[in-house]
């Protein structure tokens, strides 16, 4: 009968050293086993920087949204800035899972899970800056559209109703479509686990056995889960440049702007995944399962991603010359010379320059490299949205209402606290679920046979 | 569902496993009456057993156009229910509507995909099994052929035959 | 809306008395009480306003007012359409006069200082008090006073000749050097009136009569009848001066000369006209020796710049008018007498300088008179001086000495409503009623009475009391009773005097209504102006450009603010935050230097300098302006305010401590320019308030103009710029695209598209407005007009440096052509940019809520109370007329609130907000309308607070729909555009119509 | 008896108007009431000690809301379609008004049902 399938064989050079299916359980496993100084250390930062997200957002609510930095013109700031960031980077996630699934990727069994977890959980942070930025939050919700007496419903036109669609779907389809990868590993934590977290994973697992009728319904479920997520997270963050595209604002009113957020997306996402990875390949030593290869093809997307982006920077540029109208090229000009002139070349040299190191091989396959990389990457796309918004906002059609906005402390800290938020989420899966897909990993590792046969593999 | 008697055995051997059960398909067992356990999707065991297209895809597709059919129709409904002018556009922009159709068609497709994949696998069964293997779920593949009397024994010789890591009788769910 | 105050808060005032206790923090939760009347007044309706007619008493103008109140409450001052000075508009300063009556500080009640404190007493205490100090005093009583109206000075006089003492009137604002260059020049000891209605060309010497010159309200809307271009005609304006004040720059012209040579400037072009046969009288000898080359001599001018606008002068029917307070030099009155010589030889005396119809002014000599006071006092030969409605101690020079003098004044009183620098000092305070809360009268022209009634019973939480009354109780309880029993039965005594002058055939009662519902009466008016011959003078007057005392390299001019006039109007908030016209600064003061001069000195606009002069030296921050020379740096009156309430004190510098006390002989005038200074820089910085992005339009064309040459034949050029509009295009429900069939006019709203349902009806109005920016000056009344109708929080001077500065109109100022180097064009653009209420707004299609959507009667309306708060649609909207409350900004303290206007809501934080066309004054017309058996609203029954309040009448609103109503021809005028309708197809209901300038410009550029 | 009688202005302004004590005393001069009288005393007090009624708000709509009465009062609206039969009540204890606590949909319906202006700044401005 069958001999090896190519992704085995694929598989069987991607991880080397695995030999075993029980070995991938134990490995895998072993991380869920009581944490280290280390995580705990983080764990605290992360506590304390959630108390911080919180604090000053309270202290906004109660003191009213001017506690901000933001102003007239300029009515969007950081929280839109952080929203849109987050938003990105969940799509990575997606990506690797869904779309490298599709494609069959070979690469991505041990880094989807994580990428995964990334998705959902900066969703979660995504989605409470739209809250954290409106005046008035105690009536937000009033753009979900919902039976009321008073015969009101949202305004679809309003890309803003678009977005509390686009990123609610986004979030459930995620969401589902990350716990369901999850089953039959948390089965698995489930035959090996005792006491409070056996109740929990069999909880979890909902009876998951691995009968051939589950294997079947559940192969065909993910491959239309990941059919659907795949247009889902191109629409989410075509929806978010929406945002933008759909304004009439000089530097935002550009048709490029869907396609380009999706690189950018894209771009600083697997920027993050590369960030979150190698500490994680380090704290948890996963080493057979994060190979240098798995770097290198991350690297070269965000090679890729980058390449895109910094065509969009150049186009926006060229069109704003091109089109001959003084408040487009106002913008643009003030972008590169005004006041904000050092975020957009920060923008730029992060994007845009350091990434060009990733045509090196040798840097590619350098962690610490690739890593230093993801963050200044992680950095620069922040501020990509940064001047976006405000260097637009702030020299409008209008020249005498042009103006200034400067961050305010409170911003600041829940921008820095919606890191914590997210830590404090990221580290907790990993300690509860297994990190790493067990199942998947087992499908690119060579089946066990029987004497003869097995020794024919090997020869 | 009631309880059925048969017997379980586990296997180490992706191949001994596949063999088995296509013997014992030969010796007449029903599709019904064999359950397969491997710790990962494994198409031969799948191919062996004689599965053809999920009814899955059903779900998706009928869960897919209600969600579009709902984005249009209520987008629209709505709009005409208190007509308030923006922007000078029309009343219906319809345009502007295929944004959210789209979203719901993701979403509830989605939705009816998982509900289905839960329908057809029987999930969730809380029901802990009397018979299972831990190492299922770990390294181990296995077969539970449901039967008693003289099938049971025919099964029982099949399965021996491939020199199963463990044998043992029970019922199950 | 709001938790602290609510729109309806007045219902508790119904029971006036004591209710005012009511208001204060009031939540939804607690039940709510209603005050019901015991006896109701028979002209009050609640929830319909009633008005009243009454004399604004903020400057010397005395415009007749209109106050709206509500359940017996002020909530907005407007001109009476009926009176002769402001004919229905009024001044920015006018209409904070709200404000002050509800004035936060004001006094609660007479009080007395012991040792260092002041300490409530009751009023007998109070007027037995001062009875008995006035008795001591043995006739040496002084009484410093401002302004007065007819029946009070002739009431204090009495008081005065009853108990003995003198009486000063000091109004720092009064121009005596015109009066008493009149006298020189014509023997009539008179403020003369001018006509700029029918002046064909004015030239001003420095006279800023569009903002605080004699009666800016008045001499606004005459000058914008004259210089708005109308059928292609329009009246020429040239200002001469150091600098362009506000009035400067709404001239055609500039002539930029030193301060002091306005005389010499004057002389050469009367002496060029009367070289062509002009009759200058006793004046010729001085004409022949003031040669227009000597002229340009002394001004630093081509001599040919001085004849072409001689010749130009005598061509035209023209007015020339100035100096002005802003040229109170030493030199000042000989400067008149120079200017009434060139309207005298251009025959301007009798058709647009008027002398048998003068304004009515203040006393002749402010500040000569007010030394002998203070020689008095200083001498201890005043035993009780009086203090009211003047600020010496504040608006008089340090130098001058007043202060010490004042407190060596055994007893001083003031009869001060609110603390000031003089009452500071005061042993006794008596507060006065606020003029809306008293009785008076005013004669603002020979022949013109108006009464001033009090529109309100006095404000609840002030125990104040008249001072007329006061004075009334003094001398009856020192035994020399004056007659009347009460100011009001004084006016009413004098008015049946008037009555009977009056020849009128109504009975005396019946006449007094009239005159009370109308606001003025006209008594003996003087006949037909007959030209006044010039006369030789009886003193020795010297026209040379005057000495300075100091050494700096500036002049230094100190002017009245446009906005805190003297500082009077210091403490209040609407004042405070109102943009200055010039700077667009709020708050705090600043001194304007030119550019240039800036550049050479290594300074930059925001720089913190210290101006020194010998008197002294005032720290405050550099704002760079092209308007003034380079040898000159000016800084307003009205900053610095130390004594007063808590929106003034602290703020800004008093440019007074600068100037060394001299008094212009022969008018005895306190001489504003009369001193150089030197600026330093500090080293620091600061972040001025200010609501100006940029100055310049960047190539926008916001506010294009037009050259008059142009006119006329620009129509076909208009046209082919029309073609943007067609081959608009909608995408259609079958999808693909249908042609939309506009042409972005604002009555084609709304698109066939959205015709449907409500609107779709036939015979739905489309409320449009229009602008005329040849008439508009830049004032401002609107824009404090607009805050006080539809409660308009003020914000406070950090927000408004942040940029959140709240107002609903924005008074853009764009330069275009501006030179103090040497004479030449001027052309400095004033938009007043509100919101455009687009056909196709950008606003709203992006607010998730429908809170920005569009009324079928074409309103962009915005539903506060459905605003979540993204701020979206303030991004989105290209004018950027929309403003956030980021905090909520109206919890005001007691009993500002007073002044909400309880048709409005009041919005809280969180809240978007702007411009609603003033929503609820059509739906008030819609509603009376209904009552009136269902007829339609007539053309010119909605009328929006700034249009109301507009002086230059630039402003119409109306149904675009009615092809009669006048918004619809000005929306065809071949001046009309609509802003950035061209680049981004908005369709705005706002018309604007060009600017229309002498000089060539890039016409409109659309 | 009419209610205008007392809520003076309701037909010609937003505000129906409360009664002033000089109103109530119009009858109350004369008639002592029968049913309770205490009341009625309370009434003459105020009047003699000229102090007007504080009374109690019980029927209000939200402050962002502009309800002109004149309106309603002029389409023929009688004052109960509101107010309820508030003729019956005595002494209104409970303050809920008919259309409940911010119950836009309440007007709306009213105004969809007869086909009156419903769009937004008839009621908000």
């Amino acid at each position: 009968m069958a001999s090896l399938t190519e992704s085995q064989k694929r598989g069987a050079l991607t991880h080397p050293d695995v030999s075993h299916y029980s070995e991938v359980n134990r490995d895998v496993l072993a991380m869920l086993s009581t944490p280290g100084k280390g995580w705990w250390a983080l764990f605290g930062i992360a506590v304390l920087g959630v108390g911080l997200f919180f604090g000053s957002w309270f202290y906004q609510i109660y003191r009213g949204i001017g506690v901000s930095g933001l102003t007239s013109p300029v009515g969007w700031g950081a929280y839109i800035t952080t929203f849109v960031f987050w938003v990105g980077i969940a799509h990575s996630g997606t990506l690797i899972s869904a779309i490298l699934f599709l494609f069959r990727a070979p690469w991505r069994q041990s880094v989807y899970r994580a990428a995964e977890a990334m998705t959902v959980f900066a969703v979660m942070t995504a989605g409470l800056f739209p809250l954290i930025h409106v005046g008035r939050v105690w009536n937000a919700y009033w753009l979900i559209p919902y039976p009321n007496q008073r015969f009101l419903w949202p305004n679809f036109r309003s890309p803003l109703v678009w977005d509390v669609f686009a990123v609610t779907t986004y979030f459930t389809v995620s969401a589902v479509f990350f716990y369901l990868g999850t089953i039959p590993d948390v089965a698995a934590a489930r035959d090996q686990a005792t006491g409070l977290r056996k109740k929990l994973y069999s909880f979890l697992a909902m009876g998951w056995q691995g009968t051939d009728r589950e294997w079947h319904h559940f192969g065909k479920a993910y491959i239309f889960l990941a059919a659907l997520a795949t247009p889902l997270v191109l629409s989410v963050h075509s929806v978010v440049s929406w945002d933008f595209a759909v304004g009439i604002v000089p530097g935002w009113h550009a048709t490029v702007f869907a396609p380009y957020f999706v690189a950018g997306a894209i771009f600083s996402g697997v920027a993050m995944v590369i960030t979150l990875a190698v500490p994680l390949r380090k704290v948890f030593g996963l080493e057979a399962y994060l190979t240098t290869k798995h770097f290198d093809a991350l690297a070269k997307l965000v090679l890729l991603t980058s390449l895109i982006v910094f065509y969009a920077y150049l186009t926006e540029f060229f069109m704003a010359w091109y089109s001959g109208e003084p408040p487009e090229r106002q913008v643009f000009w003030n972008r590169l010379f005004g006041h904000y002139w050092w975020a957009t070349w920060i923008m730029l040299v992060c994007n845009g320059m350091i990434p060009i190191m990733l045509w090196f091989k040798r840097v590619r396959h350098s962690i610490p490299a690739l890593f230093v990389i993801s963050i200044f990457i992680n950095i620069g796309m922040w501020f990509e949205r940064y001047v976006i918004i405000v260097t637009s906002l702030s020299h409008e059609y209008e020249p005498f209402a042009w103006g200034v906005y400067r961050p305010s402390m409170v911003e600041m800290g829940i921008l820095i606290g919606s890191f914590c938020w997210f830590g404090f989420w990221f580290l907790l899966f990993t300690r509860l679920l297994p990190p790493v897909a067990i199942a998947e990993l087992k499908e690119v590792l060579p089946a066990p046979r029987r004497g003869k046969k097995a020794q024919e593999v090997e020869a | 569902m009631s309880e059925k008697n048969g017997i379980l055995a586990s296997f180490d051997f992706l191949d001994s496993t596949v063999e088995a059960i296509e013997e014992l398909r030969r010796a007449g067992f029903k599709k019904s009456d064999l359950t397969a356990y491997a710790p990962f999707p494994e198409h031969h065991i799948e191919h062996a057993m004689g599965y053809g297209q999920s009814p899955v895809r059903v779900w998706t597709l009928v869960g897919a156009l209600t969600g579009t059919a709902t984005g249009f129709a209520f987008t629209a409904w709505s709009s005409m229910d208190w007509p308030l002018v923006t922007g000078g556009k029309p009343i219906l922009s319809i345009p502007a509507y295929v944004v959210i159709a789209f979203e719901l068609t993701v979403l509830f497709g989605a939705l009816s995909t998982v509900l289905g994949l839960f329908i057809n696998s029987k999930l969730p069964g809380f029901k802990p099994p009397v018979v299972y293997d831990p190492e299922f779920s770990s390294g181990r593949f296995g077969i539970f052929v449901v039967a008693d009397g003289a099938r049971l024994n025919e099964a029982r010789s099949i399965l021996e035959s491939h020199e199963p890591s463990e044998l043992r009788e029970g019922a199950h769910a | 809306m709001s938790d602290g105050i609510k729109r309806r808060d007045f219902l508790k005032v119904l029971g006036i008395s004591g209710a005012g206790a009511g208001l204060t923090g009031c939540s939804t939760e607690d039940v709510e009480k209603l005050i019901p009347y015991v006896v109701p007044p028979e002209d009050i309706t609640p929830g319909v306003a009633t008005w009243y007619t009454t004399v604004c008493q903020e400057c010397a103008a005395e415009c007749g007012m209109w106050v709206r109140t509500r359940e017996g409450r002020a909530v907005k001052v407007e001109g009476n359409p009926s009176h002769a000075v402001s004919g229905g508009a009024l001044c920015a300063r006018g209409h904070s006069s709200i404000q002050g009556l509800y004035n936060p500080d004001r006094f609660t009640g007479p009080m007395r200082r012991e040792n260092g404190a002041l300490v409530p007493m009751t009023w007998d205490e109070a007027e037995a008090m001062l009875a008995e100090r006035i008795q001591g005093a043995a006739g040496n009583v002084l009484l410093l006073t401002g302004q007065l109206g007819p029946t009070e000075s002739d009431l204090f006089s009495r008081f005065l000749s009853a108990t003995g003492g003198r009486h000063v009137e000091h109004d720092g604002l009064a121009d005596a050097p015109l009066r008493e260059a009149t006298r020189i020049a014509f023997g009539r000891d008179v403020v003369p009136a001018y006509d700029f209605e029918s002046a064909g060309m004015v030239v001003s010497f420095g006279a800023d009569f569009l903002e605080t010159w004699i009666s800016p309200v008045e001499y606004g809307r005459g000058f914008a009848r004259s210089s708005g271009e109308d059928h292609g005609s329009k009246g020429k304006f040239v200002f001469i001066g150091p600098r362009l004040s506000l009035t400067g720059q709404n001239a055609d012209e500039w002539i930029p000369i030193p301060t002091g040579s306005e005389a010499a400037v004057a002389l050469g072009m009367a002496s060029h006209i009367a070289s062509r046969g002009a009759d200058a009288g006793p004046y010729s000898s001085v004409l022949a020796e003031y040669t227009p080359e000597s002229a340009a001599a002394a001004a630093g001018l081509e001599a040919n710049t001085i004849r072409d606008l001689a010749e130009a002068f005598a061509a035209a029917t023209s007015v020339a008018v100035g100096p002005g307070q802003a040229g109170h030099h030493r030199g000042a009155t000989a400067a008149n007498v120079a200017v009434h010589i060139l309207n005298a030889v251009a025959g301007n005396i009798g058709s647009t300088v008027h002398l048998t119809s003068p304004v009515q002014s203040s006393s002749s000599r402010p500040y000569g008179e007010m030394q002998v006071a203070i020689r008095a006092m200083a001498g201890g030969d005043v035993g009780v001086v009086m203090v009211r409605g003047t600020n010496p101690a504040y608006s008089l020079p340090g130098s001058s000495g007043f202060s010490e003098a004042f407190s060596e004044v055994p007893f001083k009183v003031s009869f001060a409503s609110e603390p000031d620098e003089t009452t500071a000092m005061a042993d006794l305070v008596l507060p006065d009623r606020h003029f809306l809360e008293s009785w008076g009268d005013s004669s603002p022209r020979p022949g013109v009475f108006a009464v001033q009634q009090p529109v309100m019973q006095a404000v609840p939480h002030f125990d104040t009391r008249q001072t007329g009354d006061v004075l009334l109780n003094v001398a009856a309880r020192v035994g020399n009773a004056l007659g009347p029993a009460s100011t009001f039965e004084h006016v009413r005594s004098r008015w049946q005097d008037l009555h009977a002058r009056s020849g009128s055939g109504l009975d005396f009662e019946a006449w007094w209504k009239t005159a009370l519902k109308t606001g003025s009466v006209t008594v003996g008016a003087p006949g037909r102006q007959e030209a006044v011959a010039l006369r030789a003078p009886d003193m020795a007057l010297a026209f040379d450009p005057p000495s300075l005392a100091g050494e700096g390299d500036f002049t230094l001019l100190v002017y009245p603010s446009s906005r805190l006039a003297d500082g009077r109007h210091a403490n209040r908030p609407w004042m405070q935050e109102l943009p200055d016209p010039i700077s667009k600064l709020t708050w705090h003061s600043w001194v304007e230097m030119h550019p240039a001069a800036a550049e050479a000195h290594g300074l930059r606009r925001g720089d913190v300098v210290t101006v020194s002069s010998p008197e002294g030296q005032v720290t405050l921050p550099l704002f760079t302006y092209p308007g003034i020379r380079e040898d000159a740096v000016a800084i307003a009156m009205g900053g610095g305010r130390n004594e007063s309430g808590r929106y003034a004190s602290g703020n800004g510098v008093n440019p007074m401590n600068l100037l060394p006390a001299v008094v212009e002989q022969p008018s005895g005038t306190l001489a504003l320019v009369s001193t150089r200074v030197s600026v330093a820089a500090t080293g620091e910085r600061y972040r001025m308030a200010t609501i100006e992005g940029s100055d310049d339009q960047s190539e926008r064309n916001i506010a294009p103009a037009v050259a008059l040459a142009a006119l006329g034949h620009a129509a076909e050029e208009d046209h082919s710029e029309d073609e943007g509009h067609h081959g608009l295009q909608e995408m259609n429900l079958m999808g693909g695209f249908a042609p939309v069939e506009t042409e972005g006019e604002a009555q084609d709203f709304p698109l066939p598209g959205s015709q449907y349902g409500e609107y779709g009806r036939e015979g739905t109005p489309r409320w449009a407005m229009a602008i005329d920016l040849d008439k508009c000056t830049g004032c401002s009344a609107c824009v404090v007009a607009c805050q006080s109708e539809n409660n308009v929080p003020f914000v406070g001077e950090q927000q408004v440096a942040m940029g959140r500065d709240h107002s609903w109109i924005r008074i853009e100022r764009y330069y275009e052509q501006v030179d103090a180097s040497h004479a030449g064009p001027v052309d400095v653009r004033h938009l007043p940019m509100l919101c455009q209420h687009c056909g196709n707004a950008p606003c709203e299609p992006v607010c998730p809520v429908f809170a920005a959507y569009h009324t079928p009667d074409g309103l962009n309306a915005q539903v506060y109370n459905r605003c979540v708060g993204t701020r979206y649609c303030a991004n989105n909207c290209p004018y950027k007329v929309r403003v956030y409350n980021w905090y909520t900004y109206t919890d005001v303290p007691e009993p500002l609130q007073w002044s909400y206007n309880p048709d409005v809501t009041i919005r809280n934080t969180g809240v978007m907000e702007k411009c609603s066309f003033c929503v609820h004054r059509i739906r008030e017309v819609q509603n009376r309308a209904a009552l009136e058996g269902g007829r339609g609203v007539h053309e010119g029954e909605v009328t929006p607070a700034c249009q109301q309040s507009c002086p230059a009448e630039a402003i119409v609103f109306g149904n675009i729909r009615d092809p009669e109503s006048r918004v619809a021809e000005k929306a065809h005028n071949e001046r009309t555009y609509k802003v950035l309708d061209e680049l981004i197809n908005t369709q705005p209901a706002v018309h604007y119509l060009k600017k229309v300038t002498f000089h060539e410009v890039e016409s409109g550029g659309h | 008896m009419d209610c205008q009688y007392c809520h003076f202005s309701a037909e010609r302004s937003v505000d129906a108007g409360i009664p002033p004590v000089s109103t109530c005393m119009g009858c109350h001069l004369m008639i002592p009431g029968e049913n309770q009288p205490e009341e009625i005393t309370k009434v003459r007090e105020y009047w003699n000690d000229r102090e007007p009624i504080p009374w109690v708000r019980i029927h209000k709509v939200a402050d962002h809301v502009h309800f002109p009465h004149m309106r309603h009062i002029n389409a023929g609206m009688q004052c109960q379609e509101c107010h309820g039969e508030i003729q019956e009540i005595g002494v209104l204890e409970e303050p809920e008004p008919t259309w409940g606590k911010g119950k836009m949909g309440w007007c709306v319906s009213c105004h969809v049902e007869r086909d009156v202006r419903r769009d937004c700044t008839v009621c908000h401005y």
